[in-house]
């Protein structure tokens, strides 16, 4: 069971140790691959020792779209090793798996973020890879975005769970809160459906390891603070008041976007 | 000469089309312009099947009649449907023997020939056309006998050149029915 | 000491793009290597499919064309027209020849025409992300069976090399393997017939070929070579089909 | 005079092709083209050549695109919905920049269409048809002589510019008679085809047909150098017939069979003292959208009439060329009928102000 | 006597010639790393290999050469 990374109010920021392997898997639209770009940036800012490397592993084999890949620029600034598919935005859709993935389990200086493909069926390739985890440090999390179908209530994050799992056949080691509806401010989203995402955590035994937002965190805390005057009534939101937050910046855009990559 | 519309039809069958290209065919030896288009489709198996052939000295326009210098009928259906397409003063043939009612025009030449009875006593259903032929290039006289007769030699297959005689004594028969009208 | 197991020239000298342990590389291998042995890499052309193979013209050291989906027996069909001296082959994975391109393998066989495919089965769509493809086994999870192949929703997969061996213009047909040295050897030597057949001009040949999709099947390259063993043998008998006491 | 026959437009087209020195066609029966291959049949085995009767449409395009990648000349032929079926292995002929002509013999549409003349094609064979950016070369014949000549212009057109060729014909034409005489048009061009596939043989490097580049930058040159060349088809090969377009009053434009319609009414209008003009379109792409406008600034012109065997297709480019300068008016009869000359007239009647 | 060589560049690490070996003498290096920052397979002990060919053969990347 990797770190977890609760903390205490008013500072909400990522703390602790994570696993050296970070997978992270979700359904179709959950935010993994946007999740995992911000995570490694993380993991380079407050995580890497001298020595160390973080190194993210594009694995989508199912949407040659929208994939950490298109990160590349940001990565390389925040020198972030990216490991892809040698078409990925390419002309091509051709996911072969790169074989440079099986660095990040042979070299123990690496700090990887590993971004598989959407729901159960890109959760596979996780299957390919099982003989090369084992006896690794790894954390198997599943990103959930409450604002889509599917896992907009906890028995849907449930069903949606048990499926990743049994299609990765790796247990599952906890959630990422990736509420929004795309915009750029989703913390009024995040508050919406917390209880949900920290009831489906109840449900799932997972733990809720963090929630992401794109906003500003006093208004966050202020939010906190709100939902944790209703919390004696939910121990879902209790739960919630103690999570602690990714702050993210978008980098995953479709090309077209003059905004994108600066 | 002027330009010469002819519209031929008939049952499928009856050699219709082949009569039009017999007519084009005897037209082009003569060193004339010259088009035959058919009806084709549905029409072609067993239903009812006309062309329309154009005989010019000069580059041909469209090869879709709209008013027909002369008409030849095998059939009551093709009568109906193409009589008020001919031109005043045009040249109507009808296969009498198989067209019983004729719509009363005043203003056209008008040629009755039993062509099929006829064709069955010669002892040839295929001579029927033949006949119609023959009063068609005597009356409008858009073809010369000779260039029929080559017409007939390059068109029909060795096998059936032995026909061309009796064919031709049809053609000339053909040619001396009177203008009923 | 003599070399005795060097890369064929028969390949350019690009590294195959395919995922670690996926057994397409063999059979780029074995194929590159028969027309070296056969000294008709100056005389063959190519055809490429669609699907993960679809740029295997980069890899191949012979002329080489890029198929539409499905119609690689149609391109191949006229190009050995138009240059019968030549020899052919089509290089199709089972979505292209076993699905869209049906009808166009089934009438290249059934005109005998002198080329020789090479129809690699794995039992799944790699390109587009393990869909079910036609051969995909009774019960296998693919991303568009998520709840298994049922014979009486999805059908039943087809047994391609049965199916073609009933039609009198295929002359060579047989199902091999690339899971172990021995099946590998025999596969060499079936793709090696499969253009002698064609260099006879005896007719139309093609070589079933079992590989691997470790990345869709969701298992490691060594325990998916176990699995083309257990599962797809059973499915998929080793043999020939047509063309048994063919001496070429 | 003594070299002229009688042949049937589907005949020609066949005659023609092997007088290009086509030696490969590849085909799928449908009426009103059927007889190509009929033709076909017995012509290339004279001439040592393949007529290969394919499983569907499909598969006779893409066999097309075999040989043509081979370096051979090769043709097909077809009818609307086969030209539909078609379209994936036209667009891929463009990508892979092969030479290959293919006729379509129109039907009229949509779905399966009579078999009836009918323009309802024009769309498809001049603004695409298949998927991506690209162009054919598209001719359209008037007659059965001209069908001839642009056939064998087809082979050499599209060996020039390593492009397709379309003939859009239509059920007449295919089905029509008339004199054809069979001149050398213009001397079979043989062009060098090094990017052929032969097999290696001499060769250093072996040689690859593909329509697909990994690099977006890397595509995007391949289709900027398309472009580039469907500039200079269009700079070189406009080809476009006007008649009596001195000094007219009402200009009829039209393509195919319909221009000839339009000629008979010519006269019959001239008969009345309006002064009628001819514009037709031989290349319909290349637009001749130049003259269209050069005539349209004529002070006599009143304005346009556009005639065609569907619901207004051509009229589009007509409009784009004219742009503004005149009104462009549109005529059209579709489901296998043809305009008779006396509709015609009295549309011209009233755009010339001639009607009580 | 036999030797084989793997060029490591072309390896994938997919580990299915260290299945095969007869004489058990293939692994995953632990000493080396290629460029692609994985260990690839090779020999452990030379000594042992009869240059059967298995491995060469069952490699999908064209990366061992035998010598024999």
């Amino acid at each position: 069971m990797p770190q977890n990374f609760f903390c205490n109010l008013p500072d909400r920021s990522l703390q602790g140790k994570p696993a050296r392997i970070t997978l992270f898997v979700g359904a179709y639209g959950s935010g993994k691959s946007e999740v995992s770009v911000n995570f490694a940036i993380w993991l380079a800012h407050h995580v890497k020792q001298p020595g160390q490397k973080v190194v993210l592993c594009d694995l989508d084999t199912i949407n040659p779209y929208y994939r950490s890949a298109d990160a590349r620029a940001i990565l390389t600034r925040e020198g972030i090793e990216l490991i892809a598919p040698i078409y990925a935005n390419t002309n091509i859709e051709v996911p072969a798996v790169p074989a440079a993935i099986f660095s990040v389990f042979d070299n123990e200086s690496i700090l990887a973020v590993l971004d598989i493909g959407g729901e159960d069926l890109g959760a596979r390739v996780v299957g390919s890879l099982r003989d090369r985890m084992a006896g690794q440090d790894i954390a198997l999390n599943v990103v959930v975005n409450p604002y889509r179908p599917a896992t907009d209530t906890p028995e849907g994050i449930q069903m949606t769970v048990d499926a990743l799992a049994a299609a990765a056949g790796l247990q599952l080691h906890g959630i990422v809160d990736n509420a929004n509806l795309l915009e750029l401010d989703n913390q009024p989203h995040l508050i919406d459906t917390l209880p949900i995402v920290a009831r489906a955590s109840q449900l799932t035994g997972l733990p809720l390891l963090f929630a992401t937002t794109l906003g500003r965190n006093e208004l966050l805390i202020q939010a906190f603070e709100r939902l944790a005057a209703v919390a004696k009534e939910s121990p879902a939101a209790l739960a919630a008041t103690k999570l602690p937050i990714l702050t993210m910046t978008r980098s995953i855009h479709y090309p077209t976007d003059p905004f994108a990559l600066v | 000469m002027q330009d010469v519309s002819i519209v031929i039809a008939g049952f499928g069958g009856q050699g219709i089309l082949s009569a039009g290209k017999f007519i084009a065919t005897a037209a082009l030896l003569e060193g004339r312009e010259v088009s035959w288009f058919p009806s084709y489709g549905p029409e072609m198996r067993g239903g009812t099947a006309n062309c329309s052939v154009v005989i010019s000295d000069l580059p041909i326009g469209s090869p879709v009649i709209n008013d027909a210098d002369v008409l030849i009928v095998m059939n009551g259906p093709s009568l109906d449907r193409f009589i008020s397409h001919v031109k005043p003063g045009g040249l109507v043939i009808v296969d009498s023997s198989l067209v019983l009612n004729i719509p009363d025009r005043k203003d056209i030449s008008l040629y009755r020939i039993p062509a099929s009875t006829l064709a069955v006593e010669a002892g040839n259903i295929t001579f029927a056309i033949i006949y119609l032929l023959g009063c068609l290039a005597k009356q409008s006289g858009c073809i010369q006998r000779e260039s029929f007769e080559a017409a007939l030699t390059d068109a029909l297959p060795t096998r059936h050149h032995h026909l061309i005689p009796k064919e031709m004594a049809v053609f000339d028969i053909g040619g001396t029915f009177l203008n009923e009208n | 000491m003599k070399p005795v197991f060097t890369r064929t020239t028969g390949l350019t000298d690009k590294p195959f793009h395919y995922c670690p342990g996926c057994t397409h590389g063999i059979i780029h291998r074995l194929i590159a290597e028969v027309m070296v042995e056969m000294n008709i890499l100056d005389t063959t052309i190519g055809v490429s499919p669609v699907g993960c193979t679809y740029n295997n013209y980069e890899y191949f050291a012979c002329d080489m064309i890029q198929a539409a989906h499905g119609r690689a027996p149609a391109v191949g069909t006229a190009i050995k027209r138009v240059h019968p001296e030549n020899m052919v082959f089509t290089y199709q994975g089972d979505g292209d020849l076993a699905a869209i391109g049906a009808a166009e393998i089934v009438h290249a066989a059934a005109r005998g025409e002198k080329i020789s495919t090479f129809f690699v089965n794995n039992a799944v769509y790699g390109m587009t992300s393990g869909q079910m493809a036609p051969t995909t086994l009774i019960g296998q999870v693919t991303t568009t069976s998520p709840f298994g192949r049922r014979p009486e929703f999805e059908g039943y997969p087809i047994n391609v090399s049965e199916m073609i061996a009933t039609l009198r213009g295929a002359v060579y047909v047989e199902r091999v393997a690339v899971n172990d040295f021995s099946h590998i050897t025999k596969a060499k030597k079936a793709i090696k017939k499969a253009f002698r057949v064609q260099q006879e001009g005896l007719g139309f040949s093609m070589v079933e070929i079992l590989s691997t999709c470790p990345t869709n099947w969701g298992k490691d390259p060594v325990a998916s070579l176990r699995w083309m063993e257990d599962a797809m043998f059973k499915q998929y008998p080793l043999g020939i089909y047509r063309g048994q006491d063919l001496e070429v | 005079m003594s070299n002229r026959v009688l042949m049937k437009g589907n005949e020609v087209i066949a005659e023609a092709a092997v007088r290009a020195g086509c030696r490969h066609y590849f085909g799928y029966p449908i009426t009103p083209q059927t007889e190509v291959m009929h033709y076909m049949a017995t012509r290339m085995a004279e001439v040592n050549g393949t007529m290969l009767q394919a499983e569907s449409e499909v598969a006779a395009i893409n066999m097309v695109y075999g040989a043509a990648a081979a370096g051979a000349r090769v043709m097909t032929t077809s009818s609307s919905p086969g030209i539909s079926l078609k379209q994936e292995g036209i667009s891929y002929i463009a990508g892979a920049e092969l030479p290959a002509v293919v006729v379509n013999v129109v039907r009229s549409g949509p779905g399966l269409g009579g078999i009836l003349p009918a323009q309802g094609d024009y769309f498809q064979a001049t603004k695409g048809g298949g998927h991506g950016d690209y162009r054919n070369i598209v001719l359209a014949p008037a007659s059965i002589q001209e069908l001839y000549e642009l056939t064998v212009e087809a082979f050499n057109l599209s060996d020039r510019y390593r492009m397709l060729t379309m003939i859009l014909g239509d059920g007449a034409l295919g089905q029509m008679m008339e004199p054809v005489e069979f001149r050398d048009v213009e001397p079979i061009e043989n062009v060098a085809k090094p990017w052929a596939l032969t097999g290696r043989k001499g060769r250093s490097e072996h040689n690859t047909v593909t329509s697909i580049y990994i690099e977006a930058d890397v595509m995007e040159a391949f289709n900027n150098k398309l472009q580039a060349k469907y500039a200079k088809v269009t700079e070189n090969e406009i080809r476009v017939e006007c008649v009596d377009c001195e000094e007219p009053e009402i200009i009829l434009t039209a393509f195919g069979l319909v221009s000839r319609i339009c000629r008979n009414v010519m006269q019959l209008a001239a008969k009345e003292g309006i002064k009628v003009g001819l514009i037709r379109p031989i290349t319909l792409w290349p637009f001749p959208s130049q003259t269209y406008a050069e005539i349209a600034a004529k002070p006599s012109v009143k304005a346009f009439l556009d005639l065609e065997l569907n619901c207004g297709q051509m009229v589009e480019d007509v409009r784009l060329a004219v742009n503004g300068a005149k009104p462009v008016h549109f005529h059209g009869r579709t489901g296998g009928n043809l305009p008779t000359q006396h509709e015609i007239l009295e549309h011209i009647r009233t755009l010339a102000g001639r009607n009580a | 006597m036999a030797r084989t060589e793997f060029n490591i560049e072309l390896c994938k690490g997919c580990g299915l010639c260290v299945s095969v070996c007869p004489q058990k003498i293939i692994a995953l290096r632990k000493d080396i790393l290629n460029s692609k920052g994985f260990h690839p397979s090779g020999v452990e002990d030379m000594d042992r290999c009869t240059g059967c060919t298995i491995c060469a053969t069952i490699c999908p990347d064209c990366v061992i050469t035998v010598y024999r």
